[in-house]
């Protein structure tokens, strides 16, 4: 490689996409190119931010470097063999994308209500187990981007007890491949339902540990209350949804609103943002419900252990979930299907377009955080530097769905 | 901001909450006395362990693996009947699969099916496997199998790749030689993943110098080794069978010296591999 | 060894000995970063649940010892865009600006390097010269995020001088003195003058029962919340969290050290521990009692003449300023970081506040007495 | 909590019977109204704002291309309303070869090599050490098939609109920033196109597989 200034510059030319150029700038304004090499940007995600001293004048997100284009290769492989992908979005709720890809296409099958009552539970239960885990580290990182350390390894301590239970339950520690199309990979293990109880009643103390240490710091309040605040309207017409919406005031939660499996039959609150500090709609409100939802979230999984263990869902001797699963996944042609799911970051949309064939004709993955991140520039405008980082360790972006 | 509760009422705040902080941090220090014993989920003890550390010292200690694990592939090559189920599954291409008929009987396997094939090349590229386990589901045979090992970290990635076949290549090719005489139709290899483009050597020839002088000073003794390489030399004129000269036959190899001199093999790039 | 050092200097000449003291504290302040590292390292994981360094020596004690090795063998590089004298030249600014204040610390009775009788100015002024080397080093490194960090750092190393410096203001009112050898002196046994229990004058007298009571904090009972707010303003002078605001590790990467590497780092490193402790033993030898041990004589168990001396002076001092690092250390993993707004409030609407209160009754006091 | 016949015919009545083409029931969900690509955005800000309608959300924007056989491109808009939760689908199709709008906005890459002369990607560097040549970026213009933006009625449609670009190659008439979002400034072509040729090389780096 040519190490001349000359070729330098050229290099830098082409890759350079920066927005904004140093003619468009005032005095005393200046770029700050945060990432994509940044302990704060939860990934590779690079953020154009003109800074005038330590307010914030623009934020130009930069996104695409972990694109691995999901869409081109799920219309080149089978419907189950596009699970292990839908794994790899979102990474850190792998069951609820499994779950929202398995529904989606049992919708686009018509065989969505036929589903076996105990792989539904065992799906919702899994998907709630999951939200735990993804809110606890959207709340450790969230901590750490406020510069406390300590509540992160908390969180990642109590969330390595979830994967250790999805690694007995599935056989991987992160991405599953355990919910499947019409079924599930296999029954969850003897005893898992009892250690599942005590997975809930270990952890329920820990949350209010958490809850101590972090939640009501003042410290962490002034952090974050009042800060990057998101208005109802805004966040609607910029199509946030999960813990966002919510955050902001909305009572909306596709659980509820827009249910799948067996979610109407189960008791749950849809937490909001109550400007209990702060107003709603501001990063504390946003990070409350989250921990709103873990409570919630324990809930669901003890009313699903009921069904699981004495309910309709029990074990049975001849309950096989590979063998519900159908032998070939044709959808009928011209078929098209949205369906949207409630992941612990918002709304999962999955857009299939079959072409009658065993691979979709197209698949478009409306992934929640990308519609989140989208609305980064208009909440963080006239904030500080250290609330932006504040901000989007809000909006909880994996950046592996924002790429897809 | 902070004088929306009012100066005193704010400064009280503070302090109880950070005097709360710092008690259960102090707490957590204490606790650190005592720590986890790194039992398994499935002990009933998991969730009774005592508060304190919580890490595994890794390489000394570790979280025993679940039976249903899945990690390393291994298969049990004397139960693979060649169907070649688990390759067009995987979505990720990661196994590798060459098949000769069988003239002879070859028995049956474990589980009492007929096998008919000679599997010249079984190899899988762990490197690239996804962990989705989607292959074993489809086993008919259940000779592929996801193993607990899960520690196997390498420092050349050639040696990621996995070869389960138990052919020697000149068996494979005595194989070969047999069914061709055996059959009046020829019946080429079957690769998987590879089929869109046979001649992969005549295709690809950019790539040639690269793969030469590896393969060569990879095995430095073995004076057999040049012998099978010249159709991947640059500007060499592919054979008249490219596919078996130069494709098939060393890839057949099982024995480890010699895996890593086919390893620059180029594997010819297409977008929509698995085409039914 | 108080008078077998002053033989030492007498033999050898004033240069000489001073020599070897820098000496001996610079070695004593790299094995002091050595073990406080360590000891970081180790609070941090007992707080998060976590095990902390095992592998490198027994119990991972020689694990600082690598690093520090590391950190030496590393190649020095150079940013081709750094202003390259300043960018040199800062992390040794910022080191000595803390290894100077060590030459006035009273270690034990007649255990100082530099008996100063200005000591106290000294060392504040000194404290606040190291903001200089910080800004030398992010102006220096020509990276956006180093500027940010010098930055933030001048701003508020700016505002926690004023509560620092009031808080010490109401020692030293009181103490009518600016010798920090001399202000110890009357926080023990031997001090010149009564000395009353809580500073009240119908309490008994307790310079001679010496020890814990007669330390400043309890012997002016106000003086408690003057050394509450000299250990905040501490700590936000030495950048530690909750004041870590100019290295903010998730905001500015590193802050004004983004750039460096290998040795220059280690001194930034240095810097940083070094003045941990060195905050540490301001505030001992200001309110808790310096080198005069917390026993008191208790009738014929004269337990403070008996843990008074050279040795330890030593021990006592050391002690008051690692339990001041490890509430350092503390604290830094509990509470989460201020916003550089919120710190100024805390400083100018708090802290200022009520040091100005105690300077006020420290004046009041010192007049009335 | 109106239902599709509503929803078109409060269309139809509103823009007439050329405003929807076609209802889509048959095994779509939820179903989808084909629409008139010349009246899109008055129909959507029709639908956001009627008050029986109040389509405040959209779900999800998605390009597709039907392929070079059928000579279509379709942006389906998938409409959502928080006040009363209704869903709807829309969609626009537009021929993918006729009327097509020139784009200015993607960089053309060339490796110039030290004798002048471009270098063609297809061989990697003999050597790390070896001159890799310069890189001239130029502009160049491509003609896409193009929708009107309603990133301004919802600004989900803002990024949504921009992948659609990039990936599937539907130009949006008056969107604010269209650049490519996902795939990097330069890339060569739009991969969710179904004649779309997967490159083996991009900077000298091989991007097979």
């Amino acid at each position: 490689m040519s190490t001349s200034p000359a070729a330098g510059a050229a290099r830098w030319a082409a890759s350079d996409p920066n927005r904004v150029r140093l003619k468009d700038l005032r005095t005393e304004e200046m770029v700050l190119n945060m990432g994509p090499q940044h302990p704060s940007t939860h990934g590779v995600l690079r953020l154009e931010v003109v800074t005038d001293g330590e307010i914030v004048i623009d934020v130009i997100p930069h996104l695409g470097y972990l694109h691995r284009c999901f869409e081109k290769h799920a219309e080149s492989l089978t419907y189950p063999q596009v699970i292990p992908y839908v794994d790899r979005m979102d990474y850190l709720a792998a069951m609820n994308n499994e779950l929202a890809w398995a529904v989606a296409v049992e919708r686009l099958l018509g065989i969505e209500e036929d589903i076996h009552p105990r792989v539904q539970y065992i799906r919702v239960l899994m998907a709630e187990l999951n939200r735990i885990a993804s809110h606890l580290v959207s709340i450790g990182t969230f901590g750490q981007d406020a510069g406390a350390v300590t509540p992160f390894l908390w969180c990642f301590r109590d969330r390595e007890h979830i994967l250790n239970l999805f690694e007995w339950a599935s056989g991987a520690r992160l991405l599953y491949n355990y919910i499947w199309i019409g079924g599930l990979m296999h029954d969850l293990p003897v005893g898992f339902e009892e250690r599942c109880r005590e997975f809930v009643q270990y952890f329920r103390p820990r949350v209010r540990e958490l809850n101590d240490l972090l939640t009501y710091n003042t410290i962490f309040v002034e952090r974050t209350a009042n800060v990057g605040v998101l208005p109802l309207e805004v966040a609607i017409n910029y199509g946030c949804s999960g813990p966002m919406l919510r955050g902001s005031g909305l009572r909306w939660d596709l659980r509820r609103d827009d249910p799948y499996l067996v979610y109407p039959d189960l008791e749950f609150d849809v937490c909001v943002g109550r400007g209990e500090v702060g107003t709603p709609g501001d990063c504390w409100n946003r990070y409350k419900v989250r921990a709103e939802e873990i409570e919630q979230s324990l809930r669901i999984i003890e009313q699903c252990l009921d069904q699981l263990q004495r309910g309709v869902a029990r074990r049975t001797a001849d309950f096989d979930p590979q063998k519900l699963c159908p032998p070939r996944v044709v959808p009928p042609r011209g078929a098209e299907v949205y369906a949207r799911f409630e992941n612990p970051r918002g709304e999962l949309g999955f857009y299939i377009l079959s072409d009658g064939t065993e691979k979709p004709f197209r698949v478009k993955a409306r992934s929640p955080s990308f519609s989140n991140l989208s609305v980064l520039p208009e909440i963080s405008r006239g904030a500080m530097l250290a609330d932006l980082i504040v901000i989007l360790g809000s909006v909880d972006i994996v950046l592996g769905e924002v790429d897809r | 901001m902070m004088a929306q509760r009012g100066y005193w009422a704010n400064l009280r705040t503070g302090l109880r909450t950070v005097w709360t902080g710092l008690r259960l941090t102090f707490r957590h220090l204490k606790q650190a006395r005592r720590r986890r014993a790194p039992v398994p989920i499935w002990d009933p003890s998991y969730f009774r362990q005592p508060d304190g550390q919580v890490t595994i010292r890794y390489p000394h200690e570790a979280i025993p693996v679940p039976d249903t694990g899945r990690y390393r592939l291994h298969n049990h090559i004397d139960d693979c009947i060649g169907c070649l189920k688990c390759a067009r599954v995987c979505p990720v291409d990661c196994i590798t699969i060459e098949t000769i008929k069988a003239v002879e009987d070859l028995g049956t396997t474990s589980n009492g099916q007929k096998k008919r094939l000679w599997i010249a090349r079984f190899d899988i590229d762990m490197a690239k496997c996804c962990y989705c386990g989607l292959c074993t589901m489809v086993c008919p045979t259940e000779c592929l199998t996801m193993t607990k090992v899960h520690d196997f970290s390498e420092f050349d990635r050639d040696n990621m790749v996995y070869h389960f076949a138990n052919l020697t290549p000149e068996e494979a090719e005595e194989k070969r030689r047999l069914a061709e005489a055996a059959a009046a139709r020829p019946t080429a290899p079957v690769r998987e993943g590879a089929s869109e483009k046979p001649a992969a050597g005549s295709g690809k020839p950019a790539f040639a110098p690269r793969a030469v002088p590896r393969g060569q000073s990879a095995p430095p003794g073995q004076a057999g080794a040049p012998a099978t390489r010249p159709a991947f030399a640059p500007g060499a004129v592919p054979g008249p069978e490219p596919e078996q000269s130069g494709e098939a036959e060393p890839k057949a190899e099982t024995s480890s010296p010699q895996a890593e001199e086919r390893k620059p093999t180029p594997r010819p790039f297409v977008f929509k591999r698995k085409e039914s | 060894m108080g008078s077998g050092m002053e033989f030492f200097i007498a033999l050898l000449g004033p240069v000489l000995g001073v020599m070897f003291v820098a000496l001996l504290v610079a070695s004593f302040i790299a094995l002091y970063t050595l073990a406080a590292v360590y000891a970081e390292r180790k609070v941090s994981a007992f707080i998060q649940d976590r095990v902390g360094p095992l592998e490198t020596g027994p119990r991972g004690l020689l694990q600082t010892v690598a690093d520090i090795l590391k950190l030496l063998l590393k190649e020095d590089i150079v940013p081709r865009m750094a202003d390259k004298p300043l960018w040199v030249v800062a992390p040794f600014v910022v080191f000595s600006a803390v290894f100077v204040g060590y030459a006035v610390m009273p270690f034990g009775p007649e255990l100082v390097a530099a008996n100063l009788n200005v000591g106290v100015l000294f060392i504040t002024a000194f404290a606040a010269f190291e903001v200089a080397g910080l800004l030398l080093a992010g102006w220096g490194s020509n990276n956006k995020y180093a500027l940010y960090g010098a930055v933030r750092s001048v701003a508020q190393v700016i505002s926690y001088e004023i509560p620092a410096g009031l808080a010490v203001l109401s020692v030293v009112l009181l103490a009518g003195t600016l010798n920090l050898q001399e202000i110890v002196l009357q926080q023990g046994i031997g001090a010149s003058g009564p000395r009353h229990l809580f500073g009240l004058p119908f309490l008994p007298d307790v310079s001679a029962l010496g020890g814990l009571f007669t330390w400043n904090v309890l012997a002016y009972p106000h003086l408690l919340i003057a050394f509450a707010i000299y250990f905040i303003a501490s700590l936000a002078e030495v950048n530690r969290a909750p004041f870590d605001i100019p290295e903010a590790e998730s905001e500015l990467v590193a802050g004004y050290h983004t750039e460096y590497g290998g040795i220059k780092f280690a001194f930034f490193y240095l810097a940083e521990y070094g003045g941990m402790l060195l905050v540490g033993l301001i505030g001992a030898v200001l309110f808790l009692g310096g080198w005069h041990s917390p026993l008191p004589n208790l009738g014929p168990v004269r337990l403070a003449d008996w843990t008074t001396g050279p040795i330890w002076g030593i021990f006592w001092l050391l002690l008051k300023g690692f339990a001041a690092v490890f509430v350092h250390m503390w604290a830094r993993w509990t509470l989460p970081r201020l916003r550089v707004d919120q710190l100024m409030y805390l400083c100018w609407k708090v802290l200022t506040p009520f040091a100005v209160a105690m300077v006020v009754v420290s004046a009041f006091w010192a007049s009335w007495r | 909590m109106a239902t599709v016949y509503e929803i078109r015919d409060w269309i139809v009545e509103r823009f007439g019977p050329e405003g929807v083409r076609e209802l889509q029931l048959e095994r779509v969900i939820p179903p989808a109204l084909v629409i008139d690509p010349a009246r899109l955005r008055e129909i959507c800000r029709f639908l956001r704002d009627d008050p029986r309608l109040y389509f405040d959300q959209l779900m999800c924007l998605s390009g597709v291309d039907y392929g070079p056989e059928r000579d279509q491109v379709a942006v389906v808009y998938h409409l959502h309303s928080t006040v009363h939760d209704h869903q709807i689908a829309l969609k626009v199709i537009v021929s993918r070869s006729e009327n097509l709008e020139p784009v200015v906005n993607k960089l053309e890459y060339t490796r110039i090599g030290p004798d002048g002369e471009p270098i063609p990607n297809a061989e990697p560097p003999e050597a790390p050490e070896a001159d890799f040549g310069e890189e001239r970026v130029e502009y160049v213009t491509e003609y896409l098939p193009a929708v009107d933006t309603v990133s301004d009625i919802w600004r989900t449609a803002e990024w949504h609109e921009r992948e659609a670009y990039d990936l599937v190659g539907i130009a949006f008439r008056g969107h604010p920033d269209l650049r490519r979002i996902l795939t990097c400034d330069d890339w060569p072509g739009h991969p969710l196109r179904k004649d779309y040729v997967w490159p083996e090389y991009y900077h000298g780096i091989r991007v097979a597989y």
